[in-house]
C-alpha cells in the first residue's frame, strides 16, 4: 500500500484531525486523490486544486495518470509557481 | 491648445511636424512621427531607453521638448543601419548576445555608437562609464561590454582584442 | 528518443536568433508602440493612503470634461466571490487579483487603484484623474512585516484567519497562513550537536526592475469580442485571468504577445487589462493604457522583504546534524507571498537529517506582491549561506569545504518531502574548487566570499507545432513568450531533429488564438517544456516525412532511414534512389497527403532542479562603507545548454539583479506609508560601472527527461549573490551584515560600531 | 487645460520681455534636464517657456582677461570637450561631468544646475570654490553676483522675475592653483549625491596655502561655503593636523537631514572624508602632480 505523508504540516493536518501519515490504497494519483476526499472530505480537494504532489521523490505538479507501486511513498506539498 | 509646427531632420529624412509645447521630443518621436524604437522606460532620464542623437550628441529624448528640434540633425534607433547594412554596434549585438529581452537594446546601439564616434578604443572602464546612463536588468552588462568593445575592434580594422 | 551525447551540430552552438535584427533596429513591436485608429488613452486614478476606507468616489466632473470617452471604478466589475481556482500562476485567488486591479471598499496600499479613465489625448486623461473626487476615510496603516504580526495592528481584511494555525483562531489577522516542514527530531539534533551558530536576517522588498512598464491595448467589440496586445510572460494567463474577472468566454477573447521588455516573474499576473477592456465597452472604442515608472513602482507587486531566524547545529568535524528557520514573508496587500518555496529552498542543498522549518505568509500595506525569479529562494539562502559561513568561520573550515561535505546528493530526501534525482550539486561545487577565481589568492584589501543556490524549476503544459513550408524551410510557433532568446533554442532543438541548417528554421510565438494552451513563461520552464513539445513535433514530421519518401520510392516506411536532413532509402533498398531532403519531399507534399506538419501538446513532466554556486571579491572603502565588485563568477549546473550564449546571459542577469538586491536596492518610505522612491534615480538598480565582467560556468549535468538532457537556468542565479557578497564584506571588512541592503550608510556604521 | 506657449528668443532684450512680461509662472530653459522632470512628475505647471539656447553668448567658453566666460546653455558636454578648460578648472568640469550620465551630458548646463537650486548640486560646489561669478541679466539691465548668492533654499533662489543667468565667469588663476571636486554615492553613477565637496587652492613655492575656498553639498538646504574648514588649509601644508581639522570644520559646517538618500550621522562623517580626499587632490594639482580623475 502506498503511503502518504504531509509534508506542508499543519494547514492540511486540521483535516486529517493531526494524521501526518497513513496508507492510502491507491494505483493512480486519480485514485488516491479520491481516496482521500472520501477518508478526510476536503482534503482531496486542497490537493487536487493546490498542491503538487513527490512520488518516490519526483515533483508531479498534476498528474493524474502518474503510477503508483505498493511501496511508493508520496509527499503533498505546496504547488511551486515561479518568476 | 494650439500646436507648434517643427520642421526637422530625422535619420536624414526632412520631418514636419506638429506638437504641442509639453510634448517631450520622445513623445513626437512615438506618437506623432511613428517612430516607435526609443522606447520610455522611465521618462526621467535615469534608464536611457529613449537615446537618440542630437546634431551627434547623446542626449535622453524624454528630456527635450518636441519643440527644440526646430532646424536640428535627429537620428534614433531606426537610423543607426544604412538601409539593410548593419552598423557593427548592432552585428556584435546580434553575435555576443548582447540583447535578451531588447528592451533596452535602441537606447544601448544609440549610445554605443555615440561613444565610437568620439572614441574609437574605449577601454572596458570608460564604455561601461559611458554607458552607466542605459539600465539592462536582463544581461549584467557583461555581453554589452563585450559587443562593444569587439564592434570598436571590427571598426578600427582589427580583428577583436 | 534521446539526443544526449549523439554528436550534436546544432545544439550547444551560437546562431544568432531570429528576432534579433527586428530588436537592434528598433523595429520590434513591444506593447506600448501598438496604434489603432480611434485609439484611447486610458489613466488609472491611485490611492495616495496606505490604508484607507472609500466612502464615495464622484465622477461626475470627469465624465463631463470634453474628451473624456468613459470612466470606471469597481463598481463596473464583478465582485467575485472568495474562490481559489489555480490557474496560471501559483494558486491565484481572483478575488484578490480583482480587489488588487480595482480596489473595492478599501484602499489597500499607496498606489492601489481606485478609478480610471479614457480620453481622446493622455492630456486630457490626466487632467480628468484630477477632476475625480474620491472621499477616503484614512485607516492607521502598517508596512513592517514583523509589526504586522503584532496584536493590535492594522487589520487589512477583517474576514481572514490564520490558515494552518492551531488551534482554529477566532480573531481576523494579518498573518494568512503558516506553513510547516518537518524531518527528523530537530531538539535532538541541536543536542547531538558540537557546535551551534544562530542569527536573525532582514532582507526588504525589492523590485524586479523590468524596464518595460505594463502597457496593454484591449478592444471590446460590438459583438462581444475581445481583442488584447500586450507584453507579458503568459498571453494565455492574460487570456485566463481576463476571463475569470469579467466573466468572458476565453474563446471570444483574443490576446497577441507583443515583444515583453522584461518580466522576472512580475509579469506573471496582470493589472491593467481588465480595466482597459472595461473602459473600452464603455467608450465602443480601443482603450490603451500604458503605467509611468512611477505607477510601476506604487502599483506593482515587488517580491517580500522578510525576516527569518536559522539556526544550525554540527559535528566539530562539519557535519551538519540540525537545522531551523523561521521565516516571516511580507505579502503585501493580499495573501500569497512565496512563503512556501522559501521554506523549502534554504536547506534543500544539504543532507541535513534533523530540520524543522516555519513560514508565515503575513498582509501589509504594501502592493500585492508578485512573483520574482525563483520567488522565496533568495531570501531563505541569504540567511542561510550566510549563517554556513559563520559556522565555517567557527569550525576553521573553509566554506567550500563545508558545502562540499553537506552537499545534497541523488537519493539525499529533503525537509519538504521528495528525494533529490538527477542533481549535480557536487559537480558544480567540484567545479567551483578548480576554478582559477577560487584558487588565485584573494589581492591584498580584498575580500571573498562564497555561496550556493538552488531551485526547483518546473514543467507543466507547453504547445509547439512544426511546419515545413512548401520550399522545405520550416517554421516553429510556440505559446511561449520569449523573454531571453527561447525562439533561438526552440528553432535548434527542431533543427537538430530534422538535421537541418538553423537558418531555414524560424521561430515565432502564435497568439490564444493560434495554438494550443502554453502555462506562462516562468519557473525557468520554456526551454524544458516548451522545448520538449518542439522536440515531439520535431520527431513527428521526421516521421511524416520518411512515410512520405517512403510513398515516393514505393517501398516500405521501415525501410526509409533519417539521417543529416535528408531520406536516404536503408536495407536492401540501401543506394537504390538519391536522398532526399525537405525540398524534395516538401514537393511532393501535396501528392503523397497534403501539408508536412504536426502540433505537439505536453504536461512536461521531470523538471530537473538547479544548482549553483558563486565566487564574488570585494573591496570595501572603509570611510564610506562603499562596496566594490571586484571579481564575479557564477558556476551552474545547467543540464545541457541549448544556446550557450543566452544561458551564459541569464546567469550573468540573473547574478546583477542579486548584486542590486545585496547593495543597493530598497524601498523607502514616509511617515504616511508612501512611497519616496518610485524611480530609477532612488531606487538604485545596477549600472554598466557598477559591476565587473560575470563569469558564466555551465556545468553540464544532463537531466535524462529532457531529450536533450535540459535543466532549468533562468533562476537559480539570483539566489547566491546577496550571501555570496555579505561574505566577502565580513572577509574584506570583518563586519556581518544581517540586513539588506548592505548600503554604504548601513556598513559605514556598522564598521564605526565594531570600532 | 492650461497651455503652456514656447518661445526661443534670439536676443537678450527679447528674452527679458518675454520673461518680465508673463502672467503667469516662466522657466527658462537651457538643458531641460531638471525642469521637464518636475513637469512631468506635475510638481512644476509653468505657463511660459522660454529656451535660452539661442541667444548670442549663451552657448559656448571663452577666455577673457585671463579668466574664463562659459555661456549658460552650454551642455556639459561641450564643456568637458575644451582641454584648454578642463586643465585649468579640473574641479569644475569634473563636477560637471558627473551630473546624471552622459545622455544627461548632452543637455545640462551649470546655471540650470545652479537654479534648480538643489542642495545635493554637483557642479555648485565646485562653482563656489572656484569663485564663480554669475552674469545676470534683467528687465533693469546686467549685474554680476557671485554665485554663493544665487541659491535661497531647496528650490528657490535670488533672481528676481525677468532675470536669468547668461554667462558664467571663471576668474583668472594665479599660479600654484587648483581645485577638485568629490562626490558620495551608493552606485558609481547615476545617482543624486549623498555629499559633495569642492575645493580650490593657491598654495606658495614651499606647498603652503596662501588662499583656499572649501564647499560643501547635501548638507544642509543650499550648497556651503564653509570659511572654518577654508582657514584650517590657509598658512599650512595639506599634513595630518591639517587635514584632522579640515575633517572636524567641515563637519561642523553640517546641518543635514534624514532622506532618501543619507542620514544625518553619515552625511556629517562621509562630509569629513570628502573634504579630506577634495583638498589632497586639489593640493597635488596645484603642485602640479596629476591626480585622479574623480569619478
Amino acid at each position: 500500500m502506498p503511503k502518504v505523508v504531509l509534508s506542508s504540516g499543519s494547514s492540511l493536518q486540521a483535516l486529517t484531525g493531526g494524521q501526518t501519515e497513513f496508507e492510502v490504497e491507491a494505483t493512480t494519483f486519480r485514485r488516491l486523490v479520491l481516496e482521500l476526499e472520501r477518508r478526510f472530505p476536503g482534503l482531496g480537494k486542497q490537493v487536487e486544486e493546490g498542491m503538487a504532489v513527490a512520488i518516490d521523490g519526483e515533483i508531479y505538479q498534476d498528474a493524474y495518470g502518474a503510477e503508483l507501486r505498493p511501496g511508493s511513498e508520496i509527499v503533498l506539498i505546496p504547488k511551486i509557481g515561479g518568476g | 491648445m494650439a500646436k507648434q509646427y517643427v520642421l526637422t531632420t530625422i535619420n536624414g529624412e526632412t520631418t514636419e511636424f506638429l506638437c504641442e509645447t509639453q510634448q517631450t521630443m520622445l513623445d513626437v518621436l512615438r506618437d506623432v512621427v511613428g517612430l516607435t524604437g526609443s522606447k520610455e522606460g522611465c521618462a526621467s532620464g535615469d534608464c536611457g531607453a529613449c537615446s537618440i542623437l542630437v546634431d551627434g550628441r547623446l542626449v535622453c529624448s524624454c528630456l527635450m521638448l518636441g519643440v527644440e528640434a526646430e532646424g536640428k540633425t535627429i537620428t534614433t534607433v531606426e537610423g543607426i543601419a544604412e538601409g539593410e547594412k548593419l552598423h557593427p554596434v548592432q552585428q556584435k549585438f546580434l553575435e555576443h548576445a548582447a540583447l535578451q529581452c531588447g528592451f533596452c537594446t535602441p537606447g544601448f546601439i544609440v549610445a554605443a555608437k555615440a561613444l565610437l564616434d568620439e572614441n574609437p578604443n574605449p577601454t572596458e572602464t570608460e564604455a561601461r562609464y559611458w554607458l552607466a546612463g542605459n539600465l539592462c536588468r536582463c544581461t549584467g552588462y557583461d555581453k554589452i561590454i563585450r559587443a562593444v568593445m569587439d564592434a570598436a575592434a571590427e571598426m578600427r580594422g582589427e580583428t577583436a582584442r | 528518443m534521446n539526443y544526449i551525447d549523439s554528436g550534436l551540430k546544432v545544439v550547444g552552438t551560437r546562431p544568432i536568433r531570429p528576432d534579433g535584427v527586428d530588436k537592434v533596429t528598433g523595429r520590434a513591436v513591444f506593447a506600448a508602440d501598438t496604434r489603432v485608429a480611434g485609439m484611447l488613452w486610458g489613466k488609472i486614478l491611485r490611492s495616495p493612503h496606505a490604508h484607507a476606507r472609500i466612502v464615495k468616489i464622484d465622477t461626475s466632473k470627469a465624465e463631463a470634461l470634453p474628451g473624456v470617452k468613459s470612466v470606471c471604478t469597481a463598481a463596473d466589475f464583478p465582485d467575485i466571490p472568495s474562490e481559489e481556482a489555480f490557474v496560471g500562476e501559483g494558486p491565484m485567488n481572483f478575488r484578490d487579483l480583482s480587489l488588487n486591479i480595482m480596489a473595492r471598499g478599501k484602499a489597500l496600499y499607496e498606489g492601489h487603484a481606485v478609478a480610471a479613465v479614457a480620453a481622446t489625448t493622455p492630456a486630457i486623461a490626466g487632467e480628468a484623474l484630477g477632476l475625480i473626487d474620491v472621499q477616503y476615510e484614512v485607516l492607521p496603516f502598517v508596512i513592517d512585516v514583523e509589526d504586522a504580526m503584532k496584536d493590535g495592528a492594522p487589520i487589512l481584511h477583517d474576514d481572514m484567519f490564520t490558515q494552518g494555525a492551531d488551534p482554529k483562531p477566532t480573531k481576523p489577522s494579518n498573518i494568512a497562513k503558516v506553513v510547516k516542514f518537518k524531518k527528523g527530531d530537530a531538539n535532538a539534533g541541536f543536542k547531538d550537536a558540537e557546535v551551534i551558530v544562530e542569527g536573525r536576517y532582514t532582507t526588504k522588498p525589492v523590485h524586479q526592475g523590468y524596464i518595460e512598464p505594463h502597457a496593454c491595448l484591449a478592444s471590446y467589440n460590438a459583438d462581444g469580442q475581445v481583442n488584447i496586445h500586450a507584453s507579458s510572460q503568459g498571453h494565455f494567463m492574460i487570456r485566463a485571468y481576463t476571463a475569470k474577472l469579467l466573466g468572458i468566454d476565453m474563446a471570444s477573447i483574443r490576446v497577441n504577445p507583443a515583444e515583453i521588455g522584461g518580466g522576472f516573474g512580475g509579469k506573471t499576473l496582470i493589472y491593467l487589462e481588465p480595466v482597459a477592456v472595461v473602459l473600452s465597452r464603455k467608450a465602443g472604442k480601443p482603450v490603451k493604457i500604458q503605467m509611468t515608472r512611477e505607477e510601476v513602482f506604487r502599483g506593482s507587486g515587488p517580491t517580500s522583504g522578510a525576516a527569518i531566524e536559522v539556526k544550525i547545529g554540527a559535528k566539530k568535524d562539519g557535519t551538519i546534524v540540525a537545522a531551523q528557520q523561521v521565516l516571516k514573508f511580507q505579502a503585501g496587500a493580499f495573501p500569497g507571498s512565496p512563503i512556501g518555496p522559501g521554506c523549502m529552498c534554504g536547506f534543500a542543498l544539504y543532507d541535513i537529517p534533523n530540520v524543522d522549518v516555519l513560514g508565515y505568509d503575513v498582509v501589509s500595506n504594501r502592493p500585492k506582491v508578485a512573483a520574482y525569479r525563483a520567488p522565496g529562494a533568495p531570501i531563505t539562502s541569504f540567511a542561510v549561506e550566510s549563517l554556513l559561513d559563520e559556522l565555517a568561520d567557527k569550525l576553521g573550515i573553509d566554506p567550500l569545504a563545508l558545502r562540499e561535505k553537506n552537499a545534497a546528493k541523488n537519493d539525499t530526501k529533503t525537509h519538504y518531502g521528495p528525494t533529490h534525482q538527477n542533481i549535480g550539486f557536487e559537480a558544480v561545487l567540484a567545479a567551483t574548487r578548480s576554478h582559477p577565481h577560487w584558487k588565485t589568492p584573494v589581492k591584498p584589501g580584498q575580500g571573498r566570499g562564497l555561496a550556493c543556490g538552488f531551485w526547483f524549476n518546473i514543467g507543466g503544459e507547453s504547445t509547439a507545432t512544426v511546419h515545413v513550408n512548401e520550399d522545405g524551410s520550416v517554421t516553429v510557433a510556440t505559446g511561449s513568450p520569449d523573454i531571453g532568446g527561447s525562439r533561438a533554442s526552440m528553432g535548434m532543438m527542431v533543427a537538430e531533429v530534422l538535421g537541418v541548417d538553423i537558418s531555414r528554421v524560424r521561430t515565432t510565438v502564435a497568439d490564444t488564438a493560434s495554438i494550443g494552451f502554453t502555462h506562462l513563461t516562468g519557473g525557468s520552464r520554456v526551454t524544458f517544456a516548451t522545448g520538449m513539445a518542439a522536440t515531439q513535433a520535431a520527431e513527428k514530421v521526421r516521421d511524416d516525412l520518411k512515410k512520405r519518401a517512403a510513398q515516393i520510392w514505393e517501398i516500405p516506411v521501415d525501410a526509409v532511414e533519417w539521417k543529416d536532413g535528408k531520406a536516404y532509402p536503408a536495407g536492401s533498398n540501401a543506394g537504390a534512389f538519391e536522398p532526399l531532403d525537405l525540398e524534395a519531399i516538401a514537393l511532393k507534399a501535396a501528392r503523397t497527403g497534403g501539408p508536412i506538419n504536426a502540433e505537439v501538446s505536453v504536461n512536461a513532466q521531470g523538471a530537473g532542479a538547479g544548482f549553483g554556486a558563486h565566487i564574488c571579491d570585494v573591496s570595501v572603502d572603509k570611510e564610506t562603507g562603499h562596496v566594490t565588485i571586484e571579481r564575479y563568477t557564477a558556476v551552474q549546473d545547467v543540464g545541457k545548454a541549448i544556446h550557450p550564449s543566452y544561458v551564459e546571459g541569464q546567469i550573468q542577469g540573473g547574478a546583477a539583479q542579486g548584486i542590486g538586491w545585496a547593495l543597493n536596492e530598497e524601498y523607502i518610505y514616509n511617515d504616511k506609508g508612501q512611497l519616496e522612491n518610485p524611480g530609477f534615480l532612488d531606487y538604485r538598480c545596477p549600472v554598466a560601472s557598477d559591476v565587473p565582467m560575470i563569469e558564466a560556468v555551465l556545468v553540464e549535468v544532463p537531466n535524462p527527461r529532457h531529450p536533450f538532457g535540459v535543466r532549468g537556468v533562468g533562476e537559480v542565479p539570483i539566489v547566491p549573490p546577496m550571501a555570496a557578497i555579505a561574505n566577502a564584506i565580513r572577509d574584506a571588512a570583518g563586519v556581518r551584515m544581517p540586513d539588506l541592503p548592505m548600503s554604504p550608510p548601513r556598513l559605514r556604521a556598522a564598521l564605526d560600531q565594531a570600532g | 487645460m492650461s497651455s503652456l506657449s514656447y518661445a526661443a528668443p534670439t536676443s537678450v532684450d527679447e528674452a527679458v520681455k518675454l520673461l518680465a512680461g508673463a502672467s503667469g509662472l516662466a522657466k527658462v530653459l537651457s538643458g531641460g534636464t531638471d525642469l521637464l522632470v518636475q513637469m512631468r512628475s506635475g510638481r512644476l505647471k509653468p505657463e511660459l517657456i522660454v529656451d535660452t539656447k539661442k541667444i548670442p553668448g549663451a552657448m559656448g567658453a571663452r577666455r577673457e582677461n585671463g579668466g574664463w566666460v562659459i555661456g549658460a546653455a552650454t551642455p556639459g558636454a561641450v564643456l568637458e570637450a575644451n582641454e584648454e578648460l578642463k586643465a585649468e578648472w579640473p574641479g569644475v568640469i569634473e563636477a560637471l561631468d558627473l551630473i546624471g550620465s552622459t545622455q544627461i551630458q548632452g543637455r545640462c548646463t551649470l546655471a540650470g544646475n545652479l537654479c534648480n537650486a538643489s542642495p545635493a548640486a554637483d557642479s555648485v560646489p565646485a562653482m563656489f570654490a572656484a569663485g564663480a561669478i554669475c552674469v545676470v541679466v534683467g528687465p533693469n539691465g546686467k549685474r554680476e553676483v557671485p554665485v554663493e548668492q544665487i541659491p535661497a533654499g531647496p528650490g528657490r533662489t535670488n533672481l528676481a522675475k525677468g532675470e536669468f543667468i547668461l554667462e558664467i565667469k571663471l576668474p583668472a588663476r594665479p599660479p600654484r592653483s587648483g581645485d577638485a571636486y568629490l562626490r558620495f554615492i551608493p552606485r558609481t553613477e547615476m545617482d543624486i549625491a549623498v555629499v559633495g565637496c569642492g575645493v580650490s587652492v593657491t598654495l606658495n613655492e614651499q606647498g603652503v596655502c596662501t588662499a583656499a575656498r572649501v564647499s560643501l553639498g547635501a548638507v544642509a538646504p543650499t550648497v556651503l561655503l564653509v570659511a572654518d574648514a577654508a582657514n584650517a588649509l590657509i598658512g599650512h601644508t595639506l599634513d595630518a593636523d591639517t587635514l584632522a581639522k579640515l575633517d572636524a570644520a567641515a563637519q561642523a559646517a553640517c546641518k543635514p537631514i534624514n532622506d532618501k538618500r543619507g542620514t544625518v550621522e553619515y552625511r556629517t562623517k562621509v562630509a569629513g572624508v570628502l573634504a579630506r580626499r577634495t583638498a589632497s587632490i586639489a593640493f597635488d594639482r596645484a603642485q602640479g602632480k596629476s591626480s585622479g580623475k574623480a569619478h
